[in-house]
């Protein structure tokens, strides 16, 4: 098993109601299972589902990406917005 | 000194960033700045909220820079975002880009902008007039 | 209270002109700060001596912000140009434009700058590290 | 008979030797003769012919605009140039 922290921003944390978390894991679980899992514990942020980045340890990261022990995991919300 | 890229709770003032990115190569000098507006597709603004995952912002906003120097024969670039709360006509973004030729430095600026609100973990919370207040996603 | 269009021999300074475009219907305000370089197409520089047909370029820069404004929707536009003697690194021309929103900002200051270096009756004279002068023509 | 001021700037004036001077004119010359009464005088504007912006009291005008008493003239020699 594997724990990371995940860390929550805007909408997202008012969402979860906390700024950051930790989660046990299986070994191999990606960023994007995460994600499904989160999705799972608070239906509300299903809505972000294809409009987000992820990050893995402050670097840009793939649904794919694998997690490892002591990842910091971010789930990015769309960013400011604003016309250009 | 100078910090080229820097999340910040303090106001932001463009005159040391222009200093600090100007050499004696460069004939231009573009500085944007964004500014807190009163209002947002009409409806008023009583004041803005940023916040950033500082961590990752401050090495995106460098990524973002690395983007534009691979495009355009540009020098020194700052980019200093504010977060917390600003109000009305506060500067919440400077974007400073200084190149030999101006059609570059122009290019690059606009490119960083448009980048950090494509990628830039920063969020901005609307606190509408009337009370209420969303994030802008 | 700051002229909008201005020729002078003081130094110029971005702060006052970026303090008097700034409305809180502007989300954007864009800076261009056209500087002495060091070397032109690679033959060092000494210094730059800058003339102007003083009351005409006025108007014209007028003329020039106007077009810009019929193009694209932005606010207020401060052009100050700097004449005389001018050292590297010293800012020669500051281009100051409000906007809404960013690409009209980046935009219409970039617009200016072309139409500057076409129309406004504003000449430089390059003052080469050996000794040599011509206008640039 | 009509007498205008003529401003001169930069390399113009550099060859003319000063930077403003009178010249008295029949009525009805335009700026395009006057302009073509310079270069005869001053041989070395020839090459700024066909590249210079012509103005009458400090606004854009053509070879064609007809001059008045009292009017004052430019040549605008090319402007500053620099790469963009």
């Amino acid at each position: 098993m594997i724990t990371v922290t995940v860390r929550f921003f805007a909408g997202h944390r008012d969402i979860v109601g906390r700024a950051t978390a930790q989660y046990t894991l299986a070994e191999g679980t990606t960023l994007g299972q995460l994600w499904e899992q989160l999705v799972a514990e608070y239906p509300r942020l299903a809505g972000y589902t294809g409009r987000l980045l992820f990050a893995v340890n402050q670097q840009f990261g793939q649904p794919t990406t694998a997690l490892a022990d002591g990842d910091e995991v971010a789930f990015i919300p769309p960013v400011s917005g604003g016309r250009r | 000194m100078i910090e080229p890229f820097v999340i910040t709770t303090e106001p932001l003032d463009p005159a040391p960033l222009v200093a600090a990115v100007q050499t004696p190569e460069d004939g231009a000098v573009v500085t944007f700045s964004g500014v807190v507006r009163n209002h947002f597709d009409g409806r008023p603004t009583a004041f803005l909220v940023y916040e950033a995952y500082t961590e990752m912002a401050v090495p995106v906003l460098r990524q973002i820079a690395d983007e534009a120097r691979a495009r355009w024969p540009i020098g020194r670039v700052c980019v200093h975002h504010r977060v917390g709360r600003l109000e009305i006509g506060e500067t919440a973004v400077l974007v400073v880009v200084a190149a030999p030729h101006r059609d570059a430095a122009f290019a690059a600026a606009a490119y960083i902008m448009d980048r950090i609100k494509e990628i830039a973990p920063i969020w901005k919370q609307e606190h509408w007039a009337d009370g209420a207040a969303e994030w802008r996603e």
